[in-house]
């Protein structure tokens, strides 16, 4: 196997990708796919830590990162389809109503 | 051998991950965070970690992207074409950057702890891994599991209240 | 293979959340029975739900049992906080329903998701894991997610929804993140085994995956409680949701985050008190400023508290950043009085809108000072309370928060403090300059108190100006409380 | 009648849950309960005045646990010595003058008003009557709610702008107070004192650099308050949208207490930054002794007149006050009964024929004492008072604090403070004369009625406390005496940093001056007590060597 | 009787109190104006006792304190009410009973008819106790108290006449420039004070103690600056250059309070004060030098002015600031005695003058009111010839103008003459004697000139009143002409009591009766006075019959212009038109008071309230607020609602925090 760094910098560039997609994309599905992409990161940091490690806390971790992903997801599309029913978009420019 | 397979894999992670990020169509985006997530899948194949493996095939690029995927096609969601913001891309591309410096420093500068558990590689693929996260589960962490039960319940009142159409 | 063995566990640290847990899930049951107008029954029984929990956790006060192989414990510092979060929640209760009557949007689900949310914020207190706090923080989110997008009709509640989710997820990656650093770091997601190993290192402070550990968590953390530079979603949010929920998230989840970050800290790394007091000045600064200045210019009331909200998680920071027993007592206090100041303000705030949220702006209350006597003075109160002003609760926190800091050292944070307290003044005069000095331009005739909301404002006026004659019955519970970490 | 004064402090208190029971409308039933709670205010704080010793100590303690949570103790502990003695009976004696001048001024929301009055009498007593640092600072702060609200609600056209700066003005201050305060607490916590409680803190001994910074911290709290030249300006602003009550209130107790503080706390508690401090401090007060002269003189609003008279007055307080010897801090004190009684009673003056004319502007005026020749000869006699005129109070305590700054370390700052005598008479004198002489020209001004029983019962009290004080002072200075003089031997900085030198005669006479040398024998000076006390010790008040002839020359 | 004296100002206090209070309702003018008489001759006649009792005793024995009660009392300063009685205040009380008597008893007939007379009498009433404060006192506060008091009452009385404008005026002018000089008065009491106890540890403001004390003083020094900050209140009080200016216009108050206030009493305040501190005032060579020739220039300037005005009682005004000039040169040359003498003298004959001239203002008035004339009553271009209607006004107003210029039989030729030989004499100021007595003279010079010039003009010479009013003019009723006769008499007897040695007709009295309250200050100044050699008889011989003769040429240019030839002063207004404008607008003292103090000093105040106070320090507080409005207004539209940017804040957060802790 290869050593834990080569995981962790592939999770740390995942992550950075992820961050990227969240800063730039306008699509609200889109952000939340990128705002997974992170949490897919993390989950790979936790992994190759555990198997570092020799314990099995970190997998049992992205077990429950899976789960609330998961609740997340559900969570979250409903919130997108209420707003797009409100807004016919799901740009995220258009969450605009409240500010200053 | 092994760290061909590791750098090819990483390298379709990447790519499908820039795809994700910077494909025009959501669809194309889901496909793409649907190969990086079989990619992170194979990792943790290779970190023996097959359980895990599973689980992320099953539940994120079979329950949850499935359920993106449906939720773009029902909102017949059209490809992201409003005018560009340059700036907000430079800006996003810089602080991702230097995410990505801090973290690599991070990675570099600091070592992590001394393996402190028993399971090795070998344990592991003596014991079944799928057992041990079981037992990991179900004695040490309990009570987050238990709570995860209570997150769905949440997530499940919560996404009908906010999506159904009449309540 | 052997069989697994479910160890034998001791309940009694999460006997509330069981409590409200099981209440919630046969409020759901009954919610399908109870017809479309007569929600209030639903009020009614998770208030007194409410209050039977609050007895369960005040009956472990002064015990300190680890359950769940040291997933969780129940201790002061948790029983504490598992009142502050309740006292947010039966207040919120007894003020939604009147809210969700006049907006039509009386669903039965309301409640129960408040009680899921008390439970994830329950466990946010006292969970000694780094899972069980994970969970606890999201299973507080999720539910609060849906509360504030709970107005689905309403746009601005609506759009409050989606921005403080994909925010709150976005926050989430940073905070797990941190987890996994401080894992990878330690070895560990136990608070206690991370303190022994953290303790052990030589030089914790140059392990610099351990730092960026810790200040990634702080990060999710500070998301919560709305400390700046991540605060930015909390005026919009609160504007839009629907206020009894914005009261609700004002006080439960502010507390729920500072909980979990006092244990964490506290608890896990006191050793690197030197990094993460450095970051937390910062914040601490950063926060109270940007809070107070910017609530200056406000015209929406809910958006003014929303950003004295902000301020006050930054005078909470203060405290935080002297991490020592006066401080940290002082934010237990605080969190309490402001639960009960800021909530009271919300309700006041509901029962001057109008349908549709309208009616919520500053200058809407011109004249309530005279038409509704009551009403105003107790908004005074609330409002003194907020800007720290003897003899009210407020005052008596932030004493405490301050004096935290000076005794640590933190002078100039303490002068910083109270200059933006002083600031902070001015937003909270004009609402009362509205009140009071300004012509009535409405009657104010719609305003309706109903028993729940006089209920609740009873509770939190008491709550606001007592503790500030008498700090005494409330400051020596939260000096216990800290004691233990 | 042990616990006499807590029963005084928190009377009106009692007094506005009665109000509370009171119908909105019955105004005059209102009016004449608060009256009647503010008069038994006084006669209960007569009680003090007749009861209290002579003497140097707190008296009248109450001392109760109240708080006591963390590091931190406090105590419900109050008691007046001869310095707060005065300012809680001006409290008492100004509060029912103040609502008697209500009766007709406030005809809106009665009620509310008659509240915040016996708020606000609560407030500045307890404030007064506190040994506890934090007590003290609770009251201190709960005064500005109701008299935020006094002027914010009742006040005239400008009455917001007024209200918000004079609450924040003063709270910025007394936020950096709190800073301090707590700060201090944990220096005594280190040397062993276990609570709040003033009397401990005196003999706190703390580091000169230490010193200066609580100091400033104070001193800038109070300062404000006062107000000292330059955070004066909120003080005009308050006064000129105050109603009357309020402006009587506010000059007459509130600002004393910004310089009560100084002489209780800030003084007291850091000496050696208090004397590094007296020079700037007294050119700050002197300064404001002219600047406001000068201002005053220029004013069109005859309260905004007023009020930077007060800020003159003040300015002299706190000169006096600054001289460290017991004739200024007396004459301080008293000055700041002075200003509570004629400054007062200006405002009251400025009241009544604001509601008449509903107007303050002295060009509106002019000639009324050909029609209101009662109220010409009162306003002439406060005037005077105000001006410092002999034989009534405002001289006894103007002279005593130029003395006391004079004979200190003070002297230059005196000298430039005396012309601030001149430009009083000078601006007050104009505008009375402004006001009340000339012709009856202004057709509004000819049907202006006289004072009315009730007015005139106002300023009766007032009246006789100008002459009284000013006549016979005595009963006030030796009432306070034995404190103040112990104040001066607290704030006596060690002999180490000033060093009495002692004075000869002999090396006094200038050499030159033929005849000097040796005095005839049988000279009538020879054998007076005078000639006998050049042997004996120089006097304690003599912290600067003293400044040799020629040099005067 | 020395015990009573705390009756003597007592008895005008309680008729204050009772005309003040009660006056208004009591409405007869008779039984006001009787208690208020009664009141003060009751005071006269307690003087009158303490005076025979004093006379009785043997010199040294005749101090007196007496204390009523104790005032101000606080650390080491200790001032009673207290009393002293020695044979200066005893000249002093009888001068202000005694005249004040008179001139309330004048008043009774003068204020007849006008509105608010209680109000007078009280303030009359008042004003005599606090000017016995004054000369009783026994400590400098308490002489303060009568030295502000008087200065009240002075205001009070001046601005009787409310409704005029220029009565206002000219009453806060009065109380300003008093108020000038009691911050002096007040200055120097503190550097004496502060001086004695700070030095010899004798804290005190008594009177007797300073003088017990005095030997200690030094010379000059710090003395100096003491007395001079004394003189600068006694200039303020007693008119003195430079803060003279308040008396002229002070004649805006009934005439009465011309005479007993602004001629007789008050303004020998200043002269007063410092014979009684005359053991200090020796002290320092300097500052005696200053008081001569202050006192000797506000002869002569005074003198000048006096020379051009036309309002009868303005001359009588300035001549009074010259008369006092005189006084102040007397002080000044440590002739105090003369000084004293002078003051009494003065105080006869001006007081008989201002009375007299109010009886014929009184008579214009009746008389131009009776035709409603709006000519001026107080004109002397108006009058002319009233000699014939009204004879006792003439004779004692003429007796009073020969007393005042200085005629050998007069009273004030003795007191003057002191004044001007001891000016030429003294031994203290050298050369410069020579210059005093130079102006001394030529003040006196034109001091008859224009008394005489009024003299001329008011009552000789053909009548320029309104041809109608003439047959009103008469003769004023017995209430007021009864005290000019009184003062008249005095006028001419009183000087007899101090004539001067070299005369040799009488032994002086009046330097006796004084020896033992300047006795110290003689002491002190033999220790620097250069004892040259004393100027014979013969030069002093010489000198007074220098005087006589410049009186008499005063009197005769006055006679030649007036009288003979009234052409005259049209022709010399002509020739010189400037200088006439210039006496003519005295000065223009005023105006240039206006310039340097009163305009700047308003136009300072106006800049410091508009420019400084609400745009500099309010301008701060106002603009620490809008700086933290507009940091509110950045903040505000940072938060710009949408969801990228706040995440992009977040993030912006983390990479700082990690970038701070990994690159510190």
């Amino acid at each position: 196997m290869e050593n834990l760094n080569s995981y962790l910098v592939v999770s740390a560039i995942l992550f950075a990708i992820g961050t990227i997609g969240v800063l730039t994309r306008k699509n609200a599905i889109v952000v939340f796919m990128c705002i997974e992409l992170m949490l897919n990161a993390v989950n790979l940091t936790f992994v190759a830590f555990s198997r570092h490690l020799g314990n099995l806390d970190g997998q049992v971790f992205v077990f429950f990162i899976m789960t609330v992903a998961a609740a997340e997801a559900a969570v979250g599309l409903a919130l997108i389809i209420a707003f797009f029913n409100n807004k016919e978009s799901i740009d995220v420019e258009d969450v605009n109503l409240m500010k200053w | 051998m092994e760290t061909l397979f590791f750098l090819i894999i990483t390298l379709v992670a990447i790519i499908s991950a820039i795809l994700v990020v910077t494909c025009k169509n959501p669809i194309n985006s889901a496909l793409s965070l649907i190969m990086t997530f079989f990619c992170l899948a194979t990792y943790y194949v290779m970190l023996d970690a097959p359980f895990m493996a599973a689980v992320q095939v099953m539940v994120y690029a079979g329950a949850i992207m499935v359920l993106m995927v449906f939720t773009i096609m029902l909102l017949n969601i059209r490809v992201d074409s409003s005018k560009k913001h340059s700036h907000k891309l430079v800006l996003g591309s810089i602080i991702g950057f230097f995410t990505l410096v801090n973290t690599l420093f991070i990675l570099f500068k600091s070592k992590a702890a001394m393996p402190n558990g028993p399971y090795s590689g070998e344990v592991i693929k003596k014991l079944g891994h799928t057992e041990l996260v079981g037992k990991e589960i179900f004695t040490n962490f309990l009570l987050p599991f238990e709570i995860t039960s209570i997150l769905l319940l949440v997530a499940i009142v919560g996404a009908v209240i906010l999506a159904k159409k009449k309540i | 293979m052997d069989m697994i063995v479910i160890p034998a566990v001791n309940m009694t640290p999460i006997l509330p959340e069981i409590f409200l847990s099981v209440l919630a899930m046969a409020l759901l049951l009954i919610n399908v029975f109870v017809p479309g107008g007569q929600k209030t029954y639903l009020a009614y029984i998770s208030f007194f739900g409410i209050v039977a929990s609050a007895v369960l956790v005040a009956a472990g006060w002064g015990s300190h049992v680890e359950s769940f192989s040291g997933s969780v414990v129940l201790d002061n510092f948790a029983t504490f906080f598992k009142m502050i979060f309740l006292v947010a929640a039966g207040l919120a209760v007894l003020i939604s329903d009147r809210y969700m009557e006049r907006e039509e949007c009386n669903h039965g689900e309301l409640y129960p998701l408040i009680l899921f949310t008390v439970v994830g914020m329950m466990l946010m207190a006292s969970g000694t894991d780094l899972m069980t706090i994970f969970l606890g923080l999201e299973v507080m989110s999720v539910s609060l997610y849906v509360l504030a997008g709970f107005n689905r009709a309403n746009k601005k509640s609506n759009e409050a929804g989606l921005k403080y989710f994909l925010l709150g997820a976005f926050s989430t990656g940073f905070l797990l993140y941190g987890m996994a650093l401080i894992y990878g770091a330690t070895g560990t997601t136990r608070l206690y085994k991370i303190a022994t190993i953290v303790g052990q290192m030589t030089l914790p402070s140059a392990n610099i995956m351990l730092v960026a550990g810790m200040l990634l968590m702080m990060t999710g953390f500070a998301f919560k409680i709305a400390a700046a530079p991540f605060h930015m979603w909390t005026p919009d949010v609160y504007e839009g949701a629907p206020t009894p929920m914005t009261a609700f998230m004002s006080a439960g989840p502010k507390a729920a985050g500072f909980a979990a970050l006092l244990r964490i800290f506290l608890l896990a790394l006191p050793t690197l008190q030197a990094e993460w007091s450095q970051v937390l000045w910062v914040l601490a600064v950063l926060t109270m400023t940007v809070g107070n200045i910017t609530a200056l210019r406000q015209d929406n009331i809910k958006r003014v508290l929303a950003y004295s909200s902000i301020a006050h998680a930054g005078y909470a920071l203060v405290g935080f950043t002297a991490g020592n027993g006066t401080g940290t007592a002082g934010i237990l206090f605080y969190m309490l009085s402001y639960a009960f100041m800021n909530i009271g303000a919300f309700a006041i705030i509901i029962l001057v809108a109008k349908k549709g949220e309208t009616n919520g702006n500053v200058s809407d209350f011109a004249g309530l000072g005279f038409k509704k006597p009551v009403l105003a003075v107790v908004m005074t109160l609330f409002l003194f309370s907020l800007a720290g002003m003897p003899p009210t609760a407020g005052f008596i926190g932030k004493f405490y928060l301050f004096s935290g800091a000076v005794q640590k050292g933190y002078i100039w944070l303490a002068v910083i403090g109270v200059l933006n307290s002083a600031a902070s003044v001015y937003y909270y005069l004009r609402i009362m300059v509205y009140m009071y000095m300004k012509d009535a331009t409405e009657e104010f005739e719609w305003v309706q108190v109903t028993a729940p909301v006089a209920l609740a404002l009873i509770i939190s006026a008491a709550g606001s100006l007592i503790p500030g004659i008498i700090p005494s019955i409330i400051l020596e519970y939260a000096q216990m409380a800290v004691k233990l970490i | 009648m042990s616990n006499v004064l807590s029963l005084t402090t928190f009377l009106p208190i009692l007094g506005v849950l009665l109000l509370l029971f009171i119908p909105k409308d019955s105004k005059g039933v209102l009016r004449n309960v608060t009256l009647a709670v503010t008069v038994v205010t006084f006669l209960v704080s007569l009680i003090i005045l007749t009861g209290f010793q002579s003497n140097a100590e707190f008296q009248f303690i109450e001392n109760m646990p109240w708080i006591a949570a963390g590091p931190f103790v406090m105590r419900y502990n109050i008691g007046i010595d001869g310095i707060s003695l005065w300012l809680v009976i001006l409290t008492t004696f100004i509060m029912p003058i103040a609502v008697l001048s209500t009766f007709t001024a406030v005809e809106e929301k009665v009620k509310e008003y008659m509240i915040c009055l016996l708020l606000l009498e609560t407030g500045m007593l307890g404030a007064f009557i506190s040994l506890d640092l934090f007590l003290f600072y609770i009251f201190w702060e709960v005064m500005l709610i109701p008299m935020y609200f006094m002027i914010g609600i009742w006040g005239g056209k400008n009455k917001i702008y007024a209200a918000v700066k004079f609450f924040i003005y003063t709270m910025v201050g007394s936020l950096l107070m709190l800073v301090a305060l707590i700060f201090l607490y944990f220096k005594g916590l280190e040397a062993g004192i276990t609570d709040f409680g003033l009397l401990q803190f005196f003999s706190l001994k703390l580091d000169l650099a230490t010193q200066i910074w609580l100091f400033l911290a104070f001193a800038f709290a109070f300062a404000i308050k006062v107000p000292m030249f330059p955070l004066h300006t909120w003080l005009p602003d308050a006064h000129t949208e105050a109603p009357t009550a309020g402006s009587v209130i506010l000059a007459a107790v509130l600002l004393k207490m910004g310089t009560y503080g100084y002489v209780r706390f800030a003084i007291p508690l850091f000496p050696e930054a208090a004397h590094k401090f007296a020079p700037l401090i007294a050119t700050l007060a002197v300064i404001g002794i002219i600047y406001a002269a000068l201002v005053a003189m220029v004013q069109e609003d005859v309260k905004k007149l007023v009020a930077y008279s007060s800020v003159a007055h003040l300015g002299f307080v706190m000169l006096g006050v600054f001289a460290f010897n017991v004739e200024g801090i007396t004459g301080g004190m008293l000055q700041m009964i002075n200003h509570g009684i004629s400054t007062g009673a200006l405002f009251l003056i400025v009241g009544f024929i604001y509601e008449r004319r509903h107007t303050r502007l002295i060009t509106d005026f002019g000639g009324l004492s050909k029609q209101m020749p009662i109220f010409a000869t009162i306003f002439m006699i406060v005037t005077f008072s105000s001006v410092g005129l002999p034989g009534t109070n405002g001289f006894v305590g103007e002279f005593l604090i130029l003395l006391g700054a004079f004979e200190g370390q003070l002297r230059w700052w005196t000298v430039v403070a005396t012309s601030g005598v001149i430009l009083s008479a000078v601006y007050m004198l104009w505008v009375f004369q402004r006001v009340m002489f000339g012709e009856l020209d202004n057709p509004k001004n000819q049907k202006l009625l006289d004072l009315n029983a009730r007015e005139i019962t106002i300023m009766v009290p007032l009246l006789v406390m100008i002459f009284f004080m000013g006549l016979y002072p005595k009963p006030f200075i030796d009432k306070m005496d034995p404190a103040i003089k112990k104040l001066v031997a607290q704030v006596r900085i060690s002999p180490a940093t000033a060093q009495v030198i002692p004075v000869s005669t002999q090396t006094q006479i200038p050499e030159g001056h033929p005849g000097a040398q040796q005095m005839p024998a049988g000279h009538p000076g020879g054998a007076t007590p005078a000639a006998v006390n050049q042997g004996s010790s120089p006097a304690p008040q003599q912290v600067t060597p003293a400044v040799n002839p020629h040099e005067a020359k | 009787m020395f015990e009573n004296v705390w009756l003597i100002p007592l008895f005008p206090l309680i008729g204050f109190l009772i005309n003040g209070l009660f006056g208004k309702k009591i409405k007869n003018e008779a039984v006001i104006g009787g208690i208020g008489t009664l009141m003060i001759f009751l005071s006269f006649l307690v003087s009158c006792g303490i005076l025979m009792q004093m006379i009785g005793l043997p010199p040294e024995q005749r101090v007196f304190e007496k204390v009523v009660f104790p005032w101000i009392q606080c650390g080491n300063f200790k001032a009673d009410m207290a009393f002293l009685l020695d044979p200066l205040s005893c000249v002093m009380i009888m001068v202000v009973t005694g005249v004040g008597s008179l001139i309330h008893l004048y008043s009774i007939g003068y204020m007849h008819g006008e509105e608010g007379y209680y109000r007078f009498f009280a303030y009359l009433n008042l004003f005599c106790m606090s000017m016995l404060l004054l000369v009783l006192g026994a400590n400098m506060l308490v002489m303060f108290i009568g030295w502000e008091g008087v200065g009240l009452c002075s205001y009070l009385l001046i601005g009787y006449y409310f409704h005029k404008k220029s009565a206002g005026d000219a009453a806060k002018k009065a109380f300003v420039m008093n108020r000038v000089g009691d911050f002096g008065f007040l200055i120097g009491l503190f550097t004496l004070y502060w001086w004695f106890g700070s030095n010899h540890n004798i804290w005190t403001v008594n009177f007797t103690e300073i003088k017990a004390a005095s030997h200690l003083l030094p010379y000059g020094g710090v003395v100096t600056i003491a007395t001079l900050c004394f003189f600068v209140g006694a200039t303020g009080k007693s008119a003195q250059i430079p803060l003279f200016t308040w008396l002229p216009d002070a004649m805006e108050g009934p005439t009465p309070v011309s005479a007993l206030i602004h001629a007789a009493t008050m303004v020998t305040a200043g002269v007063y004060m410092i014979g009684r501190m005359s053991f200090v005032f020796i002290k320092s060579p300097d500052t005696m030098l200053v008081v001569a020739c202050v006192g000797a220039a506000t002869a002569i300037f005074a003198a000048t002015i006096g020379t051009a005005q036309n309002d009868i009682k303005r001359v009588l005004a300035y001549s009074t600031v010259s008369q006092l000039g005189f006084m102040f040169l007397a002080m000044g040359v440590g002739a105090f005695t003369a000084g004293i003498f002078h003051l009494m003298t003065h105080a006869f004959f001006k007081a008989c003058l201002f009375l007299g001239s109010g009886s014929v203002i009184h008579s214009m008035h009746h008389a131009l009111h009776k035709i409603h004339s709006h000519d001026d009553a107080q004109d002397m271009r108006n009058m002319g010839g009233l000699k014939s209607a009204m004879p006792i006004t003439f004779l004692t107003f003429l007796v009073s103008t020969i007393a005042i210029s200085g005629i050998p039989g007069f009273s004030g030729f003795f007191s003057k003459d002191e004044i001007l030989w001891m000016a030429f004499s003294n031994p203290y100021h050298g050369n410069i004697n020579i210059v005093l007595w130079g102006i001394g003279a030529i003040a006196a010079c034109f001091t008859a000139f224009y008394m005489f010039r009024l003299v001329f003009m008011t009552f000789f010479g053909e009548c320029r009143i309104n041809p109608k009013a003439k047959s009103y003019l008469h003769e004023s009723p017995l209430v007021i002409t009864i005290p000019l006769m009184v003062l008249g008499t005095l006028a001419v007897v009183g000087g007899y009591i101090g004539m001067p040695k070299i005369l040799g007709m009488l032994p002086n009295y009046f330097e006796h009766w004084l020896e033992p309250v300047f006795e110290l200050a003689t002491e002190y100044s033999h220790t620097y006075a250069h004892q040259g050699a004393h100027p014979s008889h013969a030069v002093e011989w010489g000198l007074m019959g220098l005087s006589v003769v410049i009186a008499l040429v005063g009197i005769t240019i006055a006679f030649t212009m007036y009288v003979k030839n009234t052409e005259l002063p049209g022709k010399f207004v002509a020739t010189f038109p400037a200088l006439h404008r210039a006496v003519y607008n005295k000065w223009y003292v005023d105006e240039l008071y206006d310039f340097i103090f009163v305009n700047p000093c308003k136009a300072f105040g106006q800049f410091l309230w508009k420019g400084f106070d609400v745009v500099i320090v309010d301008g701060v507080v106002n603009g620490v607020a809008n700086v933290v409005m507009g940091f509110s207004g950045i903040f505000r539209y940072m938060q710009s609602g949408y969801i990228y940017n706040y995440a992009f804040s977040m993030a912006l957060g983390v990479v700082v925090m990690l970038g701070y802790f990994i690159f510190k």
